[in-house]
């Protein structure tokens, strides 16, 4: 049963390294979004998983917000927003989706490299769990800076924190854990927010820094 | 007692050169004339164009201050010290420590000093170009003045004149770097006389001249003092010359009158050969470019330098 | 005792800043404010004088403020009162002259103030003894003399001096808190009396002597660190240009003298050649800009620097003797450097008093609109004639009798063992001597063009004399010239306790020789007597003057210039300060400044003018700080694209930086 | 005696720390009026000082949830004063801002009320016990930061704000990930639950941690809370947010929050130097010092705007403390934290002048001011003061902090020494270039007097200027004994 219980945890977490993968293959907004609500719909099954094992109930709650926000609320939302403000349907990437690609995979390595390291002392579970906790940050803050919308950089820094909280309820016994997703929601939701408020249409650079650098006088 | 004879020797000293300067100059212009196949003034003749000059009234320009009044005496007055330092027939002169070499030439530096400051006093063109070439002249000759005095003082161990000739007496031996160092001073002393190449006392065109354009507002007594003043400098740099090169002859201190007189026999005649060369060598050039000048004395400088360095090299050179 | 009351003099200092601040600024509350730090630098100068003379030993005294666990120590031994002396002479004359030049300041809250504090951090300086407090008031005095060299603010170019000023003190105090990190050892003892005992290794002794070189050439002035002074020193009022360039120069000095030969222990041998070089290097360069300066105060700036660097010649020179063991040597070389430091304080303050009193009586620092000063001015003529010939090394002032002792020292070094001192030496006499000879030449242009000759422009007819106070301290700085010119013994004699604490030697005492000579080694080699040269100049022009008056016609005649008989009244014709340059400008310039002369002549028959254009360039300026300034303007200017990045970017930065790390976290076992 | 004042307070003073700012906000929230609100705001501060001095008298025993210890007390006390004078002098700047209607009404209640939420996330922070509190905290700190920088609601502020909540928000991610490594590393030492993320548990027990764990979680430590600090090349936000926000929060931001988070990362320094095995973090946070000093120093010269001017240079005093904090050392540490707390009065203390000077020429760009010294004396000269004292001249504490950084250093690694030695230099010539062009000549813009609160200025100057003079003994001992646990 612990076996199961380890390799089912760790399914679901490597399912979640792929899905990032996935995300950063699209190239396409809407295909973006479904992936992302893929990718909130396993974490909450991990996080669900880990409330049973770890009989923690009030993990449920964040599986629950994982769920409802990030799988179905969000997603909606930012199609809404991508079809209001007229956003471009296609992603511009910087150095092309294969190179990204490539350099996902270069950094799941280098995450496993980190924690595998990490002998002994610490339980397997914590480690293998870490280790795919780091590739899915890494790979988020990976579509972060190589994602030119700002829909598909929020998208990243979304499923980054996916990434935490898998982190965060693979860490048994961890106090707070629900207070970070909740605080962590509560973030997530101002950034959207702030894309729809502020009009951040194609991507978050889309503000003129020239022009307002102009304005500011920092430019000579 | 001794203290009287001693000072009375230093009071000859310095009536001997005050007097004899204008001879020598007399008697460079009457060389000079000969060698030109000309008749030429009387050997006396500098005395009296100073005695005429001391007749004549003084015309003072509007505008001179009293600098331009006082500068005359200052000029004669550093000369004069300057000169009556320097051992002509005799050397442990009583007061002949007050200055050395060095302070010899800053004495005349002195001189210079304020024979250009004059110079630019009334407000005149000329007299600036006069003012601004002498010192131009000066920026060269003085560092070679000083490095020549300076091999001379490492050869010697001394930069006291009396000690210097005392040393070249004893120990006279012919060596690189004091052939080098008279060869310097002739260039330097042909320069800061205004002696042709570097300039001409004589001359009459305005554009050419250094030490006469300096000159050209004063009248009577101040140039009388001026002349004076002039005349011993050339009497100065020939003593040098002949102290620290040629020291033959010079009465040792405390010799008694019959030593002194043959000192200053043995000057007079060393001096004369002197004025001789010096006047052979000056109707055998023409005159350079003023800016010509700097070169030559360059070649003084570098001399001066390369004297000091193969001493500093060896003692043997 | 005479630190306690030192520690007093310098509070009180500050209470007088602190009352400048506080109180109405009449004319009557500046004359009691200089007044009072005129009275403050004579105790401080007596008590220095005492100490010196008396051959007191070192005092020394902790107070519980600055670094906590060190706490501020002082000391005055020797080298200390002798500089003291230097710093409050010249503050003293200044002060005095202040009261009444001084009044007439613009916004005197901007001077007074500072002033008094500029004062008290050059006299805690000298007293400091250990590396915080000595930095601490080495920023100090810094920081207040830059607020007086941008007090008349207005000006644009003034503020900018003030900032070159600031940065290069910057970056000497970075250098001397180098020093002292490197003298006070892991351990931290910042104590000067920890880091004499200590033994330095010979490279870390070598490096620190570097950086003090460095560390205090660019306070004091020295080439390629010396941009600064021309810039500053004119900036300020002029008793204040005259407290920086006479006095605040001689700290520096003094900052290089307790570090080198008080802390650092035996010499090698090459750090003589290196400040013998680049005292020689600054000595030339240094009279070569004044040659061709035509401000006033600028020009006396420049020849500022020449006289540093005459003084670091000395040093170097006594340096390569104390590496030797020639202690008597020693002893000459360093006496003559901190002799002639104190004769620069002299003479070099008593020309900027008089540079400001042409600045006072004409409003004009451009010697080219100058001229016939002498009329006007007759008594600020004279001392300044004094000041020109003391500072142009003619005897029997002051500056001959210092310099003539450098050139004995010069004469003693083929006793050297090394060859690059032997080689070096010779070299660096020759380009001292022309120095000498080129400071002759660029006093006789200044003296020349501002006081002699014609007025050339309105101010210049109708220039005034200055107040009683500025006169009297002029020629009290005269008179001392002329004292420590005739009576140079005297002086010697005061510093041997210095020269025993830099060198372990001192001259043999001159006070006892006959008829009061100087006499360095044995007067065989050489002597010199000041008093008997005044003596005999004196006599000899009595005679003349009298034989003259007796003999020759005493008629005299005004007429108009004679020039030839082609006199011109304008005064425009007469020589200017640029053309008296032009020939040794034609001789030196060339090389080093790249002077190029263009003749623009008009055709034949053409009726405009004909031109000459002279265009000169700065060569340290072009080769260092232009290029520093060319270097940061384009590193920044690479830089500061990173201010106008996107999110995108800045996160890609945060990103990389996370990547390196953990590559390096898995790389490292 | 005073003990015993203490002790009869109705509030224990661990707890008033963070009660009063936390009332003060909910009750600023509510009420209108500027005038009363700034009066309540200053007397919140002032209340929130007294408490924190309380607690040098009254120490509580360490908590599971709050400890005060020699190292936060410092940094209590710093804040609740820089606090408390911001506090005066807002209540004189943003009455001038609500005169000139760059502010409204709602905007005040609202700065009011995050002016003293900022307090209590900080007191929080500084006074948890718990690394995940203390991250909270942070955040929540941030948070309200983020809000009053865009304020004004401006399109750059509105930008500034963005660009430091995004940035801010991925550091706090980071900084998250690093607590949560820290916790997996205490689980199997402390055991599961809660006590594996109080701190004092965690550091007595730090040598039995996986070293390897540990490392992994410093990286991401150093990072998140690094990117708080302001460190280059994290730094991106802080320039704008300084520039752009209301200057009292420029204020707080560079005389309280740097501060703050630099306590985190000393904390997990502290935690990493309990464990012998795991990497040594000096080298890390000296090379990014190093960076930002240098980085810093070169950006200053091409600022054309005063108040993110004195931003780029709080990165570079950033730097300088990670610098000295990176080598250790009892000097170097006792240089760090008298160099944290002598920049945080002199940069506040800067901002206060220039805040008034902002506001009385009406412009924030350096080229289109000039002269104050002439027109505005006071405000002129502190200007000069607080400038000459932040670049290391002294009297001013920043100068001993430089001199026992840098010449402890050399004596070390003097490579290192002469970097920082340039970096500081290349700093001082773009601070002083500027603060002649703005301090000196021919006066330009405004030249209204101006209704300005002298005292926080003037307060902290002279704070500055005593401590370059004389620092007093029992602070001396408390700062070394700070310096030794750092460690």
């Amino acid at each position: 049963m612990v076996q199961f219980s380890l390799d089912f945890a760790h399914l679901l977490a490597g399912g979640l390294v792929l899905i990032s993968f996935m995300l950063l293959y699209q190239d396409r907004m809407f295909g973006l979004l479904n992936v992302f609500a893929l990718h909130a719909v396993v974490l909450s099954l991990s996080v669900s998983w880990q409330a049973y094992v770890q009989d923690a109930p009030h993990l449920y709650i964040t599986a629950a917000i994982a769920l409802g926000l990030k799988a179905i609320l969000i997603p909606i939302a930012l199609h809404r927003v991508v079809v209001r403000l007229g956003i471009h349907r296609e992603i511009e990437t910087v150095g092309g989706i294969g190179l990204t690609m490539l350099a996902g995979m270069g950094l799941v390595a280098l995450s496993m490299v980190v924690m595998l390291r990490v002998t002994g002392a610490a339980d397997p579970l914590a480690r293998e769990d870490l280790a795919f906790a780091l590739s899915v940050i890494l790979l988020g803050l990976l579509m972060m800076v190589t994602r030119r919308n700002a829909v598909s950089q929020i998208i990243g820094f979304m499923s980054l924190e996916n990434g935490l909280i898998l982190a965060a309820t693979g860490a048994k016994g961890m106090p707070l854990v629900v207070e970070i997703s909740v605080a962590f929601s509560v973030l997530v939701a101002l950034i959207v927010i702030g894309v729809f408020l502020f009009r951040i249409r194609e991507r978050f650079d889309s503000v003129d820094i020239e022009a307002l650098d102009e304005v500011r006088g920092d430019r000579s | 007692m001794d203290l009287m004879l001693e000072l009375a020797i230093q009071g000859v000293q310095m009536a001997i050169v005050l007097t004899a300067a204008p001879l020598l100059l007399g008697f460079t212009r009457a060389v000079r004339a000969r060698l030109l196949s000309r008749q030429g003034p009387p050997l006396l003749q500098p005395y009296r164009d100073l005695a005429r000059l001391l007749r004549k009234e003084v015309v003072l320009a509007e505008n001179a201050s009293w600098l331009f009044r006082s500068a005359p005496y200052m000029v004669l007055a550093a000369t004069w010290v300057a000169a009556s330092v320097v051992p002509t027939f005799a050397t442990g002169l009583y007061f002949s420590w007050t200055a050395d070499l060095i302070a010899i030439t800053a004495l005349l530096g002195s001189a210079r000093f304020f024979m250009a400051l004059v110079a630019m006093d009334v407000g005149t063109s000329f007299g600036g170009i006069g003012a601004s070439r002498e010192m131009m002249f000066a920026t060269l000759a003085e560092p070679a003045m000083l490095m020549i005095f300076f091999t001379v003082a490492l050869v010697a161990g001394s930069t006291e004149l009396s000690y210097v000739a005392n040393f070249m007496l004893t120990h006279a031996s012919l060596r690189v770097s004091l052939g080098l160092a008279l060869f310097a001073l002739i260039i330097v002393a042909l320069a800061e006389n205004a002696r042709i190449p570097v300039d001409n006392p004589a001359t009459h065109l305005e554009l050419t001249m250094v030490h006469e354009a300096m000159v050209l507002e004063y009248s009577g007594r101040h140039l009388a003092v001026i002349e004076l003043a002039a005349a011993l400098k050339l009497l100065l740099y020939i003593s040098l010359i002949v102290c620290i090169f040629f020291p033959w002859g010079i009465a040792p201190h405390g010799a008694g009158p019959i030593g002194y007189a043959l000192g200053v026999f043995a000057y007079l005649s060393k001096a004369t050969v002197a004025a001789v060369l010096m006047v052979l060598f000056e109707t055998s050039i023409a005159k350079m470019r003023v800016f010509r000048v700097p070169e030559f004395l360059g070649v003084a400088l570098m001399l001066g330098l390369l004297g000091i360095l193969l001493r500093f090299m060896s003692r043997s050179f | 005792m005479a630190l306690h009351l030192a520690q007093w003099c310098i509070l009180a200092l500050a209470f007088v800043a602190i009352g400048a601040v506080v109180a109405p600024s009449s004319p009557r509350t500046i004359r009691t404010f200089y007044a009072a730090c005129a009275a403050i630098s004579i105790v401080v100068l007596a008590l220095a004088a005492r100490h010196l003379l008396t051959q007191a030993p070192a005092e020394t005294s902790r107070l519980p403020i600055g670094l906590p666990w060190i706490g501020a120590r002082l000391r005055i031994d020797a080298i200390s009162a002798f500089f003291q002396l230097i710093v409050n002479f010249g503050g003293f004359a200044a002060s005095l002259y202040a009261i009444g030049y001084g009044v007439d300041e613009e916004s005197p809250k901007r001077v007074l103030p500072f002033y008094a504090i500029f004062l008290a951090g050059m006299n805690l300086v000298l007293i400091a003894d250990d590396a915080f407090t000595f930095l601490a008031s080495w920023e100090f005095m810094s920081l207040s003399s830059w607020a007086l060299v941008v007090s008349r603010h207005r000006d644009r170019e003034n503020v900018q001096a003030g900032y070159v000023y600031l940065l290069m003190a910057a970056f000497g105090t970075f250098a001397l808190l180098l020093v002292f990190g490197l003298l006070a050892g892991a351990d931290g003892h910042y104590g000067f009396s920890a880091m004499r005992s200590a033994s330095h290794a010979s490279g870390l002794a070598g490096a620190a002597m570097v950086l003090a070189l460095v560390a205090t050439g660019s306070k004091a002035g020295l080439a390629p660190l010396h941009v600064w002074l021309p810039l500053a020193h004119p900036a300020a009022p002029s008793h204040v240009s005259a407290l920086m360039s006479g006095v605040m120069t001689k700290v520096a000095i003094y900052g290089f003298v307790r570090i080198v030969f008080d802390l650092l222990g035996q010499p090698a041998w090459w750090w003589g050649l290196v400040v013998l070089a680049i005292g020689g290097a600054t000595a030339t360069l240094g009279v070569l800009y004044a040659m061709f300066e035509r401000d006033l105060k600028r020009m006396l700036a420049y020849s500022t620097v020449e006289n540093v660097g005459v003084v670091f010649v000395g040093l170097g020179l006594a340096l390569a003797f104390k590496t030797n063991g020639m202690g008597s040597a020693a002893a000459l070389a360093f006496t003559a450097a901190v002799f002639h430091a104190l004769n620069h304080s002299l003479f070099k303050s008593l020309l900027f008093f008089g540079a400001g009193a042409v600045l006072h009586g004409t409003g004009e620092r451009d010697i080219e609109k100058l001229g016939g000063l002498i009329h006007t001015m007759p008594q600020t003529a004279f001392v300044f004639l004094g000041g020109c010939l003391a500072i142009s090394a003619l005897p029997p002032l002051n500056g001959f009798a210092s310099e003539w002792l450098l050139f004995q020292g010069i004469l003693l070094s083929p006793d050297v063992p090394q060859w690059g001192l032997k080689l070096a030496i010779p070299a660096i006499g020759a380009l001292l001597a022309l120095a000498a000879a080129l400071a002759g030449a660029c006093f006789v242009r200044a003296y020349g063009v501002a006081f002699l000759g014609r007025p050339r422009s309105e101010c210049a007819s109708g220039a005034h004399e200055v107040d009683l106070f500025s006169r009297g301290a002029m020629f009290l700085l005269l008179a001392a010239c002329v004292l420590t010119g005739i009576l140079p013994g005297l002086v010697i004699d005061a510093a041997a306790p210095v020269t025993i604490a830099a060198v372990g030697e001192s001259m043999p005492r001159q006070v006892s020789q006959s008829w009061l000579n100087i006499v360095p080694i044995a007067a065989s080699r050489s002597s010199y007597n000041g008093l008997l040269v005044m003596a005999f100049i004196a006599f000899t022009t009595i005679v003349a003057v009298r034989a003259i008056h007796k003999f020759a016609s005493d008629r005299l005649r005004r007429a108009p210039a004679w020039d030839c008989g082609f006199p011109n009244a304008d005064p425009a014709t007469q020589y200017t300060a640029a053309s008296f340059a032009q020939p040794i400008g034609r001789v030196f310039g060339e090389t080093v400044f790249r002077t190029r002369e263009k003749v623009d002549m008009p055709a034949p028959g053409a009726l405009r003018p004909a031109r000459l254009v002279l265009s000169m360039r700065d060569p340290i300026w072009d080769a260092i700080y232009a290029r520093i300034h060319g270097a940061v303007d384009y590193v920044s200017g690479r830089l500061n694209v990173l201010q106008f990045l996107t999110i995108r970017l800045y996160l890609s930065l945060v990103f990389a930086v996370l990547i390196a790390l953990l590559l390096a976290v898995s790389i490292w076992t | 005696m005073i003990g015993e004042i203490v002790a009869a307070l109705p509030l224990k003073p661990i707890v008033a720390v963070l009660a009063i700012p936390a009332c003060a906000a909910a009750l600023l929230a509510l009420l209108p009026g500027y005038r009363l609100t700034a009066a309540l705001n200053v007397l919140a501060g002032l209340l929130t000082l007294v408490a924190a001095l309380s607690l040098l008298v009254e120490r509580p025993a360490p908590g599971s949830y709050f400890f005060v210890d020699d190292l936060n007390i410092v940094f209590i006390v710093l804040g609740t004063f820089v606090g408390f004078t911001t506090s005066v002098f807002s209540a004189s700047y943003i009455g001038h801002e609500i005169e000139i209607g760059r502010l409204t009404a709602v905007n005040l209640r609202f700065y009011h009320a995050m002016y003293q939420a900022l307090m209590f996330a900080m007191n929080l922070a500084l006074t948890a016990n718990n690394i995940g509190l203390m991250w909270v905290a942070i955040e929540l700190a941030t948070l309200t930061t983020v809000l009053m920088v865009g304020i004004y609601r401006t399109h750059e502020a509105l930008e500034a704000a963005w660009k430091y909540f995004i940035l801010g928000s991925v550091g706090i991610a980071l900084a998250l990930f690093g607590t949560i490594l820290v916790y997996m590393t205490a689980r199997p030492v402390v055991g599961e639950g809660y006590d594996a993320m109080v701190w004092t548990l965690l550091v007595s027990r730090a040598p039995d941690f996986a070293p390897e764990l540990l490392n992994v979680a410093f990286i991401f430590l150093m990072l998140g809370y690094g990117t708080k600090v302001g460190l280059a090349p994290l730094h991106a936000w802080l320039p704008d947010a300084h520039a752009e926000g209301p200057t009292p929060i420029s204020a707080v931001l560079s005389g309280l929050l740097l501060n703050v988070a630099l306590y985190a990362v000393l904390r997990f320094k502290i935690l990493l130097a309990a464990n012998p095995a795991t990497i040594a973090p000096g080298p890390l946070m000296v090379v990014l010092g190093l960076l930002s000093v240098i980085f810093a120093g070169f950006m200053l010269y091409q600022r054309r705007d005063i108040k993110r001017l004195f931003a780029y240079s709080s990165i570079e005093h950033m730097g300088l403390i990670a610098f000295a904090f990176g080598m250790g050392g009892p000097v170097a540490n006792f240089a760090g934290l008298l160099h944290m707390t002598m920049h945080s009065l002199t940069k506040s203390a800067i901002f206060f002048a220039i805040g008034h000077i902002a506001q009385v020429k009406g412009t924030q760009k350096l080229a289109e001011i000039r002269g104050i010294t002439e027109t505005h004396p006071l405000l002129g000269w502190g200007l000069v003061v607080g400038v000459a004292a932040i670049a290391g001249l002294p009297p001013a504490g920043v100068f001993t902090s430089e001199f026992l950084i840098i010449s402890s250093t050399f004596a070390r690694n003097p490579a290192l020494a002469a970097l920082l030695a340039f970096g500081l230099l290349i700093a001082f010539g773009a601070l002083l270039l500027r603060l002649s062009q703005v301090a000196f000549g021919e006066p330009l813009g405004g030249k209204a007097p101006v209704e300005a609160s002298y005292v926080p200025l003037i307060a902290h100057l002279s704070l500055v200027l005593a401590a370059g003079v004389f620092l007093p003994g029992p602070l001396v001992r408390w700062f070394q004994n700070v310096a030794g646990m750092l460690n």
